[in-house]
C-alpha cells in the first residue's frame, strides 16, 4: 500500500514535468504577428563566475533598448521596436555555442550579441557565420575573434593587440611626464584565454621597447589564497606591475598586495575584475593609485556622457562602466545600421553594418569620434583610457589620466606612488 | 501475439522514430538539443559500464572525453589525419589511461573510489591548462583549439548540417546500447554485477573482481574517449574547461543515477528527462531569473531520488510490464537479470 | 588420498595469536567437520584455506598443491568453493542470476551456464524459486542459495560454514540430507558449526578446535567422548548460563 | 631562507584554515559514510551569514560567530533531516549510499544558485573591520593577523571536536553510530537524530570557518566551489573521518600553494597538489593520518 502511495507520487511528478517540457517546446516569446520588431539575441554570462559583469552588458542594453523604442523605434521599418532576447552562457563555450544555435533557428533572431567571455565568443562566431546572422560584439577582446575572416563579426571594443599597445604607450608617456625611470616589469595574469593573449603581447612589447622582465606568472583564477604570488612580486622587485584579473582574484590580489605592503612604482592593471564595480566597493582605499585601462569613463568629456551615466546610476545603482558602455553603444550602432539597412534581412544588416558610420547620437558618449569596421569587422576608431583610481575627497573614484587630451582638468595623476 | 512480439515492436517503433525525427523535426536548434541529448545518452551508457554493473561511482569521465577530443583534433589540425582514425587513437589511449587509473583505484571502496577518479580529472585539466605544448603537439593551454570548419564530408567528420551528426551519434548510441545488452548477458555482465554487489561472495565463486573491473573500465573509457572525438567535431573549439570539466563528469553519473543505474534503458531514460529540464529551463529563466534553471535541476534530481532512488527506469519498466499483462495475459515473463 | 592437507597452520592478527600449530588431513569422500566454541578459530582456519587470508606460518596442500595466500577466485577454479556465514547473496538478482554466477566459472556461454545452473537448482529441489529476487528469501533459503551457487562451480572440496545456524530444527534436518547427497555425488565436504548435535550426526571424522590450537580429533563418538573437549564445552555453556 | 620561514608559516596558517574548512566535511563523512558535496555551499551560506550579520549590526567580525554558529548548525541539522534522511531510508540495504552523494550535489547546486537569485552576482567584502589588512611584522617577515586567528580557531575548533567525540556521551553516541549502524541503533541510538547532529556540526564548522574568512575574504555565490575541491583532496590527504587529519591534510595543501610558487608559477602547484593526492591514494588509500575504515 506504502509502496502505491509512493509511486502515485512519483507519477504526478513525472506528469508535470512532462508538461513543463512540452510547454517549453511552444514559442518563447509572444509576438503579435502585425507589428514588426527586431529580434536581437544576446549571449551573456548571467549565472556562474562571470555573472557579475553579465548583469551590467544586461543592464547597459536594456537602457539603451528602452531608449531607442521610447524614441520611436528604427523609422526605416514603420516605427519597429528591438525586441532583446537574452541567453544565459554560464560562461561555457558550449552553452553559448547551443544557445546561439537556438536563438538563431528557433527565435529567428535577426542579430546577435554578446558574449563577454573570449573562449565562449570564439566559437559562437562559428555559429553566426554559418548562419550568417550578423554578431556584434561589445567586449570579447581576443585578436582572433576578428582576425577568422569571418564576414558577420562585428566588435566595438578595441581588441587586446590595442589594450596592450596603450598600456605600453601610457607607461611611456608617464615616465617622460614624471622624469621617473621604470625598467623592471612584472606581469601576472589569470591563466586563461585573456590573461595569456595579454601576456604573450606583453612580453613582445617588453622586448620591443627595452624593458627587463622580472616576473611572467599566470594564477589559476579560483586561487583561495594569492599571498605566494604577491611575496614572489615583493621579492622580484619591479618598478611596475601589470595584471590581468577576474573580479574575485583583482579583489584578492588588491588586498594582499596592500597588506604586504608591496611597493611599486605603479600597478596597470587590464580592465575586467578591475572594472568591476564591486571592485571599488571591495578592495576600498587598497586600490588607491592604481591605473586601469578602459574604453570609457564617468568622468569623460562628451556631451551625453553624464547624464547617460546618472540615469544608469538612478536605474542600477552603479556607475556605467567602459565595459557596459560597450554594450550601450553596440545597440545605438544596431539601431543606426537597421534605420539603414530599412530590412529585416540579415545579409543587408550586415551590409549596413559593414557600411557603418556612427559619429553622432544618444550612442556616441565615448571617448573617440566615430565607430567604423574595418574589413575584418574591427572598429578601427576604438580607443582606449587610462583611469587612475583615487580618493579627491569624494570617496575613491575612477579618473581619466591619458591620453594627455582627455585628461580630467585641474587632475595631476600620482606617480610613482607612495610608498606604502 | 506474444511478448516477444509486443517487445519487438516496440523497439521497432523506437527505431522509426528516432530515424525519421530528422525529417519532422526540422529545427536546427531542436536537432542540436538532439544531437546532445544522445551524446549524453551514450556517453552515461559508456559510463554506465562502470558506474552502473561495477557499482563504483566514477566522478572523472571528463578526463575520457577530453582525451579523445584533444587526441583526435590534434592529429587532425597538426597531422591531416581523419578524425574517425583519431577517434580510435584516443579511443585506445583513452583505454589505456583508464586501467592505468582503474589498476590502483578499484581497490578502493565508494567514496575513496569517486574522490579519486574526480581528483585524476581534474589533475588531467590542470595538467592541459599548463601545457601549450607537448613535444611535437600543440594543446594550447587554457585557450583551447579550434577546428575550422572548411574540409566538410564525412571523412573529416565536419558537416554544415545538424542532420548528419544526428545520424552518427544516434548510430553510436545505438551501437554502445547494444554493445551494453550483450555486455548484461555475458560472463563479464554477470561477474560485473556480482563483484559490485558482494565482492567477497564473488571472490568465493571464482570471480576476479578487480580484473573484470578493469575490463570494464578500459572499454568504459574507450567508448567515452570516441564520443569526446565526436564533440570536437560537433563544436569545433575544444578547451579544458568545457571538455574536462567536473561539470560535465557529474552530469554524466546525475543522469545515469535519475535513470537508473546498472540497467540498459536508464542512462537513456535519464537524458530524455534531464537534458530537456536543464535545456528548457536556462532557456526560460536563464535571461529573467539567473541562476533559476541551475536550482530546478538541483530540486528535480532530489526529488528523484527520494521518490526513486533505483531511477526512472524502474517505475517505467513496471507500467511497461503491466501494459504487456494487459496485451499478452498469462504469458511468463522473460527472465529477469 | 587426503584431498586437503594443513600442517603447522598458524595465523597471526597484530600481535594476537589466532591459530597456533593446526595439523588438519581430509580424506576425499569424506564430510569433515570442526567444531568449537565461539572465538576458538573457526573461521580464521576457513579463511585461511579459503584464501581471504594468507597463513602466518605453516601449509596447506590442496590435492597436494601448497597453496599458502592464493587468492579466493584462483581456488575456486581449482576446485575449492565455500560458503559464508553471514550469507552474502547478489540480493537485487534473481536466484538463478546468483547461481549463474557460479557456473560461468567452468564455460563463457549464458546458456550453458543457465542450463548447468538450473541442473544445480533441480538437484537441491530449489528451481521453484528460481526467479525470486534473492534479497527476498528466507534465512533458510539463502543458506541453500550460497550451497547452490558453490556447487555450480563443481568444487572438489566445499566449505561449508555454520550453513546450519539460525535453522529451525526441520530445516536442520533437510540440510543434513542435502549434505549427505553432496557426499554421495563425489564431493568432499568440510563443515564448520558451532552446533555440535548436527555436527555429530553427520560427520566422518571431527576436529575440535579452542583457543586455536587443535585439542581432539577421531570419529564423532571419540571426540563426544573427550574429556578436553567436554571441558572447552561445558565451560562455554556455563559462561553461556551465567551471562 | 628567510623568504622560506615566511612562506611557510603563510602555508601553515592559511593551511590550517583550509583544514577548518574541510573538518565539517570529514565529521560528516565519518559518521555518514557519505561525502557531502554541498560543504563548499553550506560554507558560502555561512559567509553570507557572517557578512550580513556584522554589517548590519557593526559588531567586531568574530562575534558574529554567536550566531553564524548555531544557525548553521540548526541549518545542517534540518537539511539532513529534511533533505537527506528520506534518501538513507530509501537506500536502507544498500552497501553504499552513492544516490546520498548526488543528492549533496544537488543542494550544492540549489544553494549557491538561490544565493544568486537572492543576493546577486557582486562581491562583497567587509570594509573597516579591525582585523582587515592587519599584518604582524616581526623583522623582514609579514605576517597576516586575521590568517593567524584562522590558525588558532582552526586548532581550537579541532580539539573542541576531538574532545567531544572522546569524552562526551553524545559525542561516544555519534562515534558508536560511524562504527556500526545496525549496532547502534540496537543499542537505542537513534541512527537518524546522531546523522542528524553529525551534519549539524559539520555545517557548524563550516560556520566558524566563514567566521574567520570573512574579515579578509570576500563573499560572492560561487565562493564555496573555491573551497570544496580543496576540502575533498584535504579530507582525503588526511584521511577521510579523521579531525586531526583534516587539519595536517589542510597544512599540507597551505604548504604546497604557499612554498612551491617559489620554485614554478602558481598554476603548477595546483597539479603537484593533485599529484600528491593520486600519490598518496594509490600509496596509503586510508590517508596519510586516517584509520582504516572497512564498511
Amino acid at each position: 500500500m506504502k509502496a502505491r502511495t509512493r509511486t502515485n507520487l512519483w507519477f504526478q511528478l513525472a506528469l508535470v514535468l512532462t508538461l513543463g517540457t512540452l510547454m517549453a517546446w511552444g514559442p518563447a516569446v509572444p509576438v503579435q504577428a502585425q507589428d514588426v520588431v527586431v529580434k536581437v539575441g544576446n549571449i551573456i554570462p548571467l549565472s556562474g563566475p562571470s555573472a557579475s559583469v553579465g548583469l551590467q552588458g544586461k543592464q547597459a542594453r536594456e537602457m539603451a533598448v528602452e531608449e531607442i523604442n521610447a524614441a520611436g523605434g528604427i523609422q526605416s521599418l514603420g516605427g519597429a521596436k528591438l525586441v532583446m532576447l537574452y541567453a544565459d552562457s554560464e560562461s561555457k563555450p558550449e552553452k553559448g555555442v547551443a544557445e546561439a544555435e537556438r536563438l538563431i533557428n528557433t527565435e529567428k533572431v535577426h542579430v546577435l550579441t554578446g558574449c563577454w567571455n573570449s573562449a565562449v565568443t570564439y566559437p559562437v562566431t562559428a555559429v553566426a557565420e554559418r548562419y550568417g546572422i550578423p554578431f556584434i560584439v561589445p567586449v570579447s577582446v581576443a585578436d582572433k575573434i576578428t582576425e577568422q575572416g569571418f564576414k558577420n563579426v562585428f566588435r566595438i571594443a578595441a581588441k587586446d593587440s590595442w589594450w596592450t599597445r596603450d598600456q605600453f604607450a601610457f607607461l611611456k608617456d608617464l615616465q617622460e611626464e614624471f622624469g621617473t625611470k621604470v625598467s623592471k616589469l612584472a606581469f601576472v595574469y589569470e591563466n586563461g584565454d585573456w590573461g595569456k593573449g595579454f601576456a604573450e603581447q606583453w612580453k613582445k612589447l617588453a622586448a620591443e621597447q627595452g624593458y627587463e622582465v622580472v616576473l611572467d606568472e599566470p594564477y589559476p583564477s579560483t586561487a583561495t589564497d594569492l599571498s605566494p604570488v604577491v611575496q614572489k612580486i615583493r621579492r622580484a622587485r619591479p618598478d611596475v606591475l601589470m595584471l590581468v584579473s577576474n573580479a574575485a582574484d583583482a579583489i584578492l590580489l588588491t588586498n594582499t598586495l596592500a597588506e604586504y605592503k608591496v611597493n611599486l612604482k605603479a600597478v596597470i592593471t587590464s580592465g575586467g575584475g578591475h572594472a568591476d564595480p564591486s571592485f571599488l566597493k571591495a578592495a576600498g582605499e587598497n586600490a588607491r593609485y592604481l591605473f586601469d585601462i578602459v574604453e570609457w569613463e564617468t568622468d569623460i568629456n562628451k556631451p551625453g556622457a553624464q547624464e547617460a551615466n546618472a540615469k544608469y546610476k538612478a536605474k542600477y545603482g552603479q556607475n556605467l562602466t567602459g565595459e557596459a558602455v560597450d554594450a550601450y553603444l553596440a545597440m545605438y550602432v544596431l539601431a543606426d545600421a537597421l534605420e539603414r539597412a530599412g530590412s529585416l534581412d540579415p545579409a543587408k544588416i550586415r551590409e549596413a553594418l559593414a557600411a557603418t558610420n556612427y559619429r553622432s547620437g544618444p550612442g556616441m558618449i565615448v571617448g573617440y569620434d566615430a565607430v567604423e569596421f574595418d574589413e575584418t569587422g574591427q572598429n578601427e576608431h576604438a580607443s582606449l583610457v587610462m583611469v587612475q583610481i583615487n580618493d579627491l575627497g569624494q570617496g575613491l573614484e575612477r579618473i581619466t589620466v591619458w591620453p594627455k587630451g582627455a585628461r580630467r582638468a585641474g587632475y595631476t595623476p600620482v606617480f610613482p606612488m607612495p610608498a606604502r | 501475439m506474444t511478448r516477444r512480439h509486443y517487445n519487438k515492436m516496440a523497439a521497432a517503433i523506437v527505431l522509426i522514430l528516432a530515424f525519421g525525427l530528422p525529417l519532422v523535426v526540422r529545427s536546427a536548434t531542436y536537432l542540436h538539443i538532439l544531437v546532445l541529448l544522445y551524446f549524453y545518452a551514450y556517453l552515461t551508457t559508456s559510463w554506465n559500464l562502470v558506474g552502473g554493473f561495477a557499482g563504483v561511482l566514477p566522478l572523472g569521465h571528463a578526463a575520457f572525453v577530453g582525451i579523445g577530443a584533444y587526441t583526435s583534433t590534434i592529429l587532425y589540425l597538426q597531422y591531416g589525419i581523419s578524425p574517425w582514425i583519431g577517434m580510435l587513437v584516443g579511443g585506445v589511449l583513452a583505454s589505456f589511461v583508464g586501467v592505468l587509473i582503474g589498476l590502483p583505484t578499484f581497490k578502493m571502496r565508494g567514496a575513496y573510489f569517486a574522490l579519486a577518479t574526480l581528483a585524476f580529472a581534474e589533475g588531467i585539466r590542470v595538467m592541459v591548462e599548463n601545457i601549450d605544448r607537448l613535444g611535437p603537439f600543440v594543446l594550447n593551454g587554457p585557450r583551447g583549439l579550434q577546428i575550422p570548419p572548411l574540409k566538410l564530408g564525412l571523412g573529416n567528420l565536419v558537416f554544415a548540417s545538424k542532420e548528419p551528426y544526428y545520424y552518427i551519434i544516434l548510430l553510436m548510441l545505438l551501437a554502445v546500447l547494444a554493445l551494453t545488452w550483450v555486455i548484461a548477458r555475458s560472463k563479464l555482465g554477470y561477474y560485473l554485477n556480482a563483484g559490485g554487489e558482494e565482492p567477497d561472495a564473488a571472490m568465493a565463486l571464482g570471480v576476479n573482481v578487480a580484473r573484470s573491473k578493469l575490463t570494464a573500465m578500459a572499454m568504459s573509457s574507450f567508448l567515452t574517449a570516441l564520443a569526446g572525438a565526436f564533440y570536437a567535431q560537433f563544436t569545433l573549439y575544444i578547451h579544458p574547461k568545457s571538455v574536462i570539466s567536473l561539470d560535465l563528469s557529474f552530469e554524466i553519473a546525475f543522469i545515469a543515477l535519475i535513470g537508473g543505474r546498472g540497467s540498459i534503458a536508464g542512462p537513456v531514460l535519464g537524458a530524455l528527462l534531464l537534458r530537456p529540464v536543464s535545456d528548457f529551463s536556462r532557456i526560460y529563466f536563464g535571461d529573467t531569473l539567473p541562476g533559476l534553471h541551475l536550482v530546478i535541476f538541483g530540486v528535480v534530481l532530489i526529488l528523484v531520488m527520494i521518490f526513486q532512488p533505483r531511477g526512472l527506469q524502474e517505475p517505467l519498466t513496471r507500467a511497461y510490464n503491466r501494459l504487456l499483462d494487459r496485451l499478452a495475459p498469462g504469458q511468463t515473463k522473460e527472465l529477469g537479470t | 588420498m587426503n584431498i586437503l592437507e594443513v600442517k603447522e597452520l598458524g595465523k597471526d592478527f597484530g600481535g594476537l595469536t589466532a591459530l597456533q600449530g593446526v595439523h588438519l588431513s581430509i580424506e576425499a569422500g569424506r564430510i569433515f567437520g570442526l567444531i568449537g566454541p565461539n572465538g576458538a578459530g573457526k573461521s580464521t582456519a576457513f579463511n585461511c584455506i579459503a584464501g581471504v587470508y594468507a597463513p602466518t606460518r605453516g601449509e596447506i596442500r590442496f590435492n597436494g598443491e601448497v597453496i599458502n595466500g592464493q587468492k579466493p577466485w584462483n581456488l575456486c577454479k581449482k576446485g575449492l568453493a565455500r560458503t559464508f556465514q553471514i550469507v552474502k547473496p547478489f540480493a537485487s538478482k534473481t536466484v538463478l542470476y546468483n547461481v549463474m554466477v557460479g557456473s560461468f566459472l567452468h564455460t563463457n556461454s549464458t546458456r550453458e551456464a543457465r542450463r548447468r545452473a538450473l541442473e544445480v537448482l533441480e538437484f537441491l529441489h530449489f528451481a521453484g524459486k528460481a526467479h525470486m529476487r534473492a534479497g527476498d528469501l528466507t534465512i533458510a533459503d539463502r543458506k541453500r542459495l550460497e550451497i547452490a551457487r558453490a556447487l555450480a562451480t563443481r568444487p572438489k572440496l566445499l566449505l561449508l560454514d555454520e550453513v546450519m545456524a539460525g535453522l529451525r530444527p526441520a530445516e536442520v534436518d533437510q540440510m543434513v540430507e542435502i549434505i549427505r547427497r553432496l557426499r554421495d555425488q563425489g564431493i568432499t565436504i568440510f563443515v564448520i558449526e558451532h552446533i555440535m548435535r548436527a555436527i555429530m550426526a553427520l560427520s566422518d571424522r571431527v576436529a575440535v578446535l579452542h583457543f586455536g590450537k587443535k585439542i581432539a580429533e577421531g570419529t564423532p563418538q571419540e571426540v563426544a567422548s573427550d574429556e578436553r573437549v567436554i571441558k572447552a564445552y561445558l565451560g562455554e555453556e556455563y559462561v553461556v548460563s551465567g551471562s | 631562507m628567510l623568504f622560506l620561514i615566511e612562506d611557510a608559516i603563510n602555508g601553515i596558517l592559511m593551511g590550517s584554515i583550509y583544514g577548518l574548512t574541510a573538518l565539517g566535511l570529514t565529521v560528516i563523512f565519518g559518521v555518514l559514510k557519505v561525502i557531502n558535496f554541498a560543504h563548499g555551499s553550506l560554507l558560502m551560506v555561512s559567509m553570507y551569514a557572517a557578512y550580513w550579520t556584522v554589517a548590519l549590526t557593526g559588531w567586531h567580525p568574530y562575534l558574529a560567530l554567536v550566531i553564524v554558529a548555531p544557525a548553521m548548525f540548526v541549518f545542517g541539522y534540518y537539511l539532513q533531516d529534511i533533505v537527506i534522511k528520506p534518501i538513507f531510508k530509501a537506500e536502507q540495504d544498500v552497501r553504499e549510499p552513492i544516490t546520498v552523494i548526488i543528492v549533496t550535489t544537488g543542494v550544492w547546486y540549489i544553494l549557491d544558485n538561490l544565493t544568486l537569485l537572492l543576493f546577486g552576482p557582486q562581491y562583497r567584502t567587509l570594509q573597516d573591520n579591525p582585523l582587515r589588512g592587519r599584518m604582524l611584522e616581526i623583522g623582514q617577515m609579514l605576517i597576516s593577523v586575521p590568517k593567524l586567528w584562522g590558525f588558532a580557531a582552526a586548532v581550537l575548533t579541532a580539539s573542541g571536536l576531538y574532545l567531544f567525540f572522546q569524552k562526551t556521551r553524545l559525542g561516544r553516541a555519534v562515534r558508536a553510530t560511524s562504527l556500526d549502524r545496525q549496532a547502534a541503533s540496537l543499542m537505542g541510538i537513534n541512527q537518524y537524530k546522531v546523522y542528524n547532529i553529525a551534519f549539524g556540526i559539520g555545517t557548524a564548522t563550516a560556520g566558524i570557518a566563514a567566521v574567520t574568512l570573512v574579515p579578509f575574504y570576500n563573499v560572492f555565490p560561487t565562493v564555496g566551489v573555491l573551497f570544496d575541491i580543496k576540502g575533498f583532496i584535504i579530507v582525503v590527504l588526511g584521511g577521510l573521518g579523521s579531525i586531526g587529519g583534516a587539519l595536517l591534510g589542510g597544512i599540507i595543501i597551505g604548504l604546497i600553494e604557499s612554498v612551491g610558487p617559489q620554485f614554478m608559477t602558481a598554476t603548477w602547484t595546483e597539479a603537484i597538489v593533485y599529484g600528491l593526492f593520486l600519490l598518496v591514494l594509490f600509496v596509503k588509500p586510508s590517508g596519510l593520518f586516517g584509520v582504516r575504515y572497512d564498511w
